[in-house]
């Protein structure tokens, strides 16, 4: 075990993975001799070689396309996409490749890929450097996603993703990066150093994908959080001083339902918190499951708290990320309902 | 602003429409054996006229003439000659059993079975092919039974696709044909990733892909030709102007400024234009790529000159957007025609044993058509067991789609099996 | 007033538009000579010229991005997209371009523009011939969306589509471009001709967004739906003689929010039904809303009957396609809830 | 497979990285005035060489030759020199004020300043430009206040954009200068759409776009080049290729076969690479494909090849991956000293008229900057009023907009105006 942030936790798993099997490989903007815009593949190439870690051209729907076509070889690319903001021009080789390769081919030929994107907002990016579109993934059939919100799962999420034989997302939250950011942007920054999750093994270990993890329990209610937002629960939770249970989902995409349904049949009560934009955002289909399968466990409304319906707006930062006022206030809404 | 200083827009329009008469004498045509033949290791530069003309082989005679002839023993010419009337005999099988009714769609590659014939004889068998849907010669040539085609045609309970794929969208991997796409122009990157995997291996198999010039708009176009540019991948990547993309003529493609051969000269890619319905033009143009591709000169592109003499598919109805004799004019023949000429030429053939080889094949195509029916046919079954529709959805099954596969097991059930 | 089908309905919209605006024009694969694949563009280069009505290079990403540039000019394009499911090439385009031009600029530039796409099943074209990809667009501000399901209202929303001026799509339910099919795949095929919404005005009228029609009156419960479901819903309450009210949502953003909350708050119980894959779909945020607002007038969960979460199985329409047999399920499940 | 036969994959790599000594040597360079300059009518087959060669009009002693001398009056050269002064003080005070954390990021384009400037005097004041990050040259050259830009820069009360951009993506509509995108190459085939639609109302404006040579990768750059193409827009499409893309040689964008007019070939559409430190060449280049455009004689392409002299952006340090002298050995020298080299040449300038310019716009852009923080910056505000965050998503606010707004309004009571 040695002390990591969430980059180097990042850069471990890939480095372990290209140590461990000779067909990963990965490519990305300035993920080669720079070692990537965020440091997350820093030394990497220096140590494998331009042969297994190389700068792409910037065009991210040739960089998936190309990284299919290695998958169908029986490569494991890991690709990065510098923003997930720019995931976009690669959304028709996600959606109508990557994610239907197997069936179409009834097995045949599949696409063991996985890319790594940086999402959410906290650096002043704007909007096309904060976006979280996690959710428009998870309505795609034979994608997987997985968001860490600590540097100990990230490694172990990564390392589980780039085996996995399926195309799996994985978007990194950027605020995160450095340390255990919980919402107070005024609040002096603090790095992962101290955080028992900072601590992380040197060597392999994997995390299954497909299962939740409790960040805290409780028995009053039940938080389902991601990424950036379990720590903004985590905070809120504590400033309410309610007894909240609260679920850091890791892989949205498949969910984690036996953990999500025994907690909320336990408290009766259910928050959803993320940062993306609220409508048909990933927490309505939580919301919509928790309602479908709890129903008569509710004790109040399923309540979710979002980043706003528009685009992130550069200066307002901290009025649109959904911190632990909002978070808190919700809290208390539901305990009254 | 004055009328005469102002701007207009150009909209580029098919010279003919039904009911004008067919006009193709706008293209000229090099004679054969005019093409040069640089060396395969040559620098793309010293191959752009390649790009703007014409590598033809094969007279109006049926004479093997120039630098291009591949001299291909009379075994393979005939080989070829095979696998291009199975195709064509196979395709018209497949479009009568359309219009009854035994599948829902059909798409023929008439006109332009040298394409994938001929190029499918110049690859190695375990090169990998990303094929659009109009090579399915390439799985003929590769004599991968058409009885598997027809199964997968007919969703029988024989389809190795399980009845989820669109008729003659194939995924073939024993035989280097990748899963076909609905979705155009997205195989021809990955067949450079693919390429590329094979060089990171040391392997020494190679990619091929084939893109219509209709397609060849979309951005995947690019990022094929950008990729295989910056790590010279060892692929072939095939543009087949067919001069029509359902009623689009390839003017609007971009086809009215210069050649499609032309887009690879602007990668540093050598572009090369070859008379499509020219069996053994199209064969030494693909051996030529090949051998430049496995000697790491990297990639090429290779530009198909042809005319598609099938509707676009069975859903189509060519007559309501261009002349129907169109095809009658076309310059560069029939491929079928030209490659049984030029064995009859060499004294390797007669009208005999073409007689005999067609009736053959046909004898063949029906006999397996009859044996692919009895195995069950769109909408009349058996197929296979529904349930399998959430098979391969991810390696292994989530909780939601084991339980979506129980609730219409249920369903099925409550109907007494039949469609809810 | 003339019969008219929805095909008919939807040219007749262009024609009208063509007509009364020149800064209106049409492009996209097949749409000119031709007429559209599915004839929805017939003879209408031929009455207005090619500069008006013309075919696009296959390229969707070139097509929104070559209208978005025209929008900003000040005209306003219709694009038709050949099908539903070659629209991702253009995503990019359409969401951090189309959906963000307004935002960025402050108002400076906007696209006015209207994408047109056939989707949904029914005519055995398998997985990339039949998606409804509508949902992912609801996630993202700036765009709204529409799905009519009959020729009267086809008309009337694609006029005010093309007069609005923000993007909208347009998504067209093919299958009911012929005529009403209500799920009932076994049955003689019906054409408009009979149906009253097939009696169509020949010239202008439009029909406002965030607008739901009731499509059936009903005091038992509440079924959500647009396109060709709300046909199905339609047959399934005939069989289950419950007495729902049926609501067509045809805009599916902006929502109409009050349509929704005051029928629920009437039944006490809602079914949302779409064609769609059912995780992360439309009728998550359907559920999510209801839920939320009407979360104590609720008497049984809200359920949702949705294509599965697989892709198209092109043989297996029928099981895939959530007919009046599941809706009918779903209705009496509810109603014992 | 024997290892001798085997295939290699290629990666691009920068010739030189930190620690290396700089190295142009690769780089041929024709000597200033050597280019052909044909008719702007001319057929796109007419001047295929001026993408391989290099349009030069200042040679090294300061003089104007050859044919594409532009032959520009003292007053517009004057005029284009205070613009690219103006730019390149504005950058660095710009970016000093990042360094002083009163803006959280801004782009230089020093080294590049002849690009915009030498452009937008070639065009029409509404011919609409739809740049990329680095040509702020345009708006300056177009007369548009600093003050304005630093007010966006700071998202201060005065900022046209209300704080929601982020700093230099502007937005001014009155300057023929559209919205800029934070996505590369999005906006490279909307310019061709904003011709079309020019060309369309019989308009007699053009458009001009601007792409970087590793955004040329993205699949807009080929829909812009296929539509521009089919449609002949009047349409200036730019290329600037600065050698780098953050820590990416221009290797990697596809620069290591051939060049990046050549791409313009494949479509038929005239592609000129241009010295882009030479203020005359660009300028007289961008006028002959702008007579063209007009013309109705179709789009260009202009490769505008030069050097980023600057770090990508504040959030860049590009000691990490380049030579941090590798400027100086740049071989096409710096387009501010170029300039006033050939106006000092031509007796029309000298070193204390320069030295007096010099002082005056660093005087002005002082003034405009104090003034422009007093409105506000970064943080500490002034601000907009957060709650216009909500507007212009749509027109008109939908009713679940209205309600967040509300939400967002309670929320910054309860915080007593603070941050939630
Ligand atoms: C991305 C995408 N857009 C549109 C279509 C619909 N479509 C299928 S085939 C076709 C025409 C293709 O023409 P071309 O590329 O020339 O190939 P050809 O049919 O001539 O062989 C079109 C528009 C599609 N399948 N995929
Ligand atoms: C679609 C997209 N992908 C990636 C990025 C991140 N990015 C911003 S600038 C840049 C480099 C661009 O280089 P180039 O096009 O050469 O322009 P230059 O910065 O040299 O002017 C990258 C990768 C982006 N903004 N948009
Ligand atoms: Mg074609
Ligand atoms: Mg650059």
């Amino acid at each position: 075990m040695t002390a990591m942030n969430m980059v180097q936790a990042l850069n471990s798993a890939m480095d372990v993975m290209l140590a461990r099997d000779p067909d990963v490989l990965i490519f990305g903007e300035d993920v080669g001799f720079f070692g990537g815009v965020f440091r997350v593949t820093d030394g990497l190439q220096q140590r494998y070689g331009e042969q297994r870690v190389f700068d792409a051209p910037i065009a991210e729907s040739g960089q998936i396309a190309v990284a299919i076509g290695m998958g169908a070889y029986g490569l494991r690319p890991v690709v990065e996409c510098q923003f997930a903001d720019y995931i976009y021009p690669a959304f028709d080789q996600l959606v109508s490749e990557a994610a239907r390769l197997r069936y179409r081919s009834a097995g045949e030929f599949n696409a063991p890929i996985t890319v790594r994107a940086p999402y959410g907002g906290g650096i002043f990016g704007g909007q096309t450097h904060s976006q979280s579109p996690e959710g428009l993934f998870t309505h795609v059939c034979g994608l997987k996603t997985v968001i860490p919100s600590n540097p100990y799962d990230a490694k172990g999420l990564l390392i589980s993703a780039i085996e996995d034989d399926d195309p799996v997302l994985f978007f990194e939250p950027k605020r995160l990066y450095a340390g255990p950011f919980d919402g107070h942007h005024d609040k002096p920054v603090e790095t992962w150093a101290k955080h028992p999750a900072g601590e992380v093994p040197v060597g392999y270990y994997s995390i299954p994908l497909g299962q939740a993890a409790v960040a805290r329990q409780g028995e009053a209610l039940t938080i389902l959080a991601y990424g950036t937002m379990v720590l903004v629960a985590l905070a809120a939770t504590a400033e309410t001083g309610v007894d909240a249970e609260i679920l850091d989902l890791r892989t949205l995409m498949p969910i984690d339902i036996e953990a999500i349904t025994a907690s909320v049949e336990k408290t009766g009560r259910c928050l959803i918190v993320h940062e993306a934009t609220r409508t048909s955002g990933y927490g309505a289909e939580l919301s919509a499951l928790v309602q479908e399968r709890c129903f008569y466990h509710l004790e109040a409304p399923v309540l979710r708290v979002t980043g706003w319906d528009t685009p992130y707006p550069r200066e307002f930062e901290w009025e649109y990320f959904p911190g632990p006022l909002r978070v808190a206030k919700a809290i208390r809404q539901i305990m009254a309902g | 602003m004055k009328q005469d200083s102002s701007l207009r827009l150009h909209i580029p329009e098919s010279r003919v429409r039904p009911g004008d008469v067919p006009d193709f004498s706008y293209l000229d045509l090099p004679k054969a054996g005019d093409a040069k033949r640089p060396r395969s290791d040559a620098k793309a530069s010293e191959t752009r006229d390649l790009a703007y003309g014409l590598v033809r082989v094969t007279d109006d005679q049926g004479g093997a003439v120039g630098p291009w002839d591949p001299k291909l023993d009379a075994d393979t010419l005939r080989r070829g000659l095979r696998a291009m009337v199975l195709t064509r005999v196979f395709d018209d099988r497949m479009f009568k059993a359309q219009r009854q009714g035994k599948t829902p769609f059909y798409m023929k590659c008439t006109g332009e079975e040298a394409v994938a014939v001929a190029q499918a004889l110049a690859l190695n068998r375990d090169d990998m092919c990303f094929a659009s849907y109009r090579q399915q010669g390439l799985l003929i040539a590769r004599d991968w039974p058409i009885f598997d085609l027809m199964c997968q045609i007919y969703s029988n309970s024989r389809d190795r696709l399980k009845g989820r794929q669109l008729p003659v969208l194939y995924s073939v991997r024993e035989a280097g044909f990748f899963s076909l796409s609905g979705n155009l122009g997205t195989q021809f990157p990955q067949a450079v990733g693919w390429a590329m995997a094979s060089a990171y291996k040391r392997d020494s198999k190679i990619a091929a892909a084939w893109i219509g010039e209709g397609a060849s708009a979309e951005g995947d176009f690019h990022q094929a030709l950008t990729f295989a540019a910056v790590y010279r991948a060892p692929v072939i990547l095939n543009l087949v102007n067919n001069q029509w993309a359902i009623s689009s003529s390839q003017g609007v493609a971009g086809g009215e400024e210069t050649t499609f051969a032309s887009r690879a000269v602007g990668f540093g890619i050598p572009g090369i234009r070859v008379d499509g319905n020219d069996f053994l033009a199209v064969h030494a143009v693909t051996r030529w790529a090949a051998e430049r591709a496995r000697g790491n000169h990297g990639p090429t592109l290779i530009e198909l000159f042809t005319y598609r003499a099938a509707p676009h598919s069975t859903s189509d109805d060519p007559s309501r957007y261009r002349p129907g004799d169109e095809y009658q004019h076309w310059p560069l023949g029939d491929p079928v025609q030209r490659l049984k000429a030029h064995l009859m030429r060499i004294g390797e053939w007669d009208e005999a044993r073409h007689a005999a080889l067609t009736a053959e094949i046909e004898a063949q195509v029906d006999a397996d058509n009859r044996k692919a029916q009895k195995l069950g046919v769109h909408g009349g079954g058996p197929h296979h067991d529904p349930g399998s529709m959430f098979e391969d959805v991810y390696k292994e099954m989530p909780w939601h789609l084991r339980e979506q596969q129980a609730e219409l097991a249920r369903l099925r059930a409550s109907a007494g099996n039949g469609k809810p």
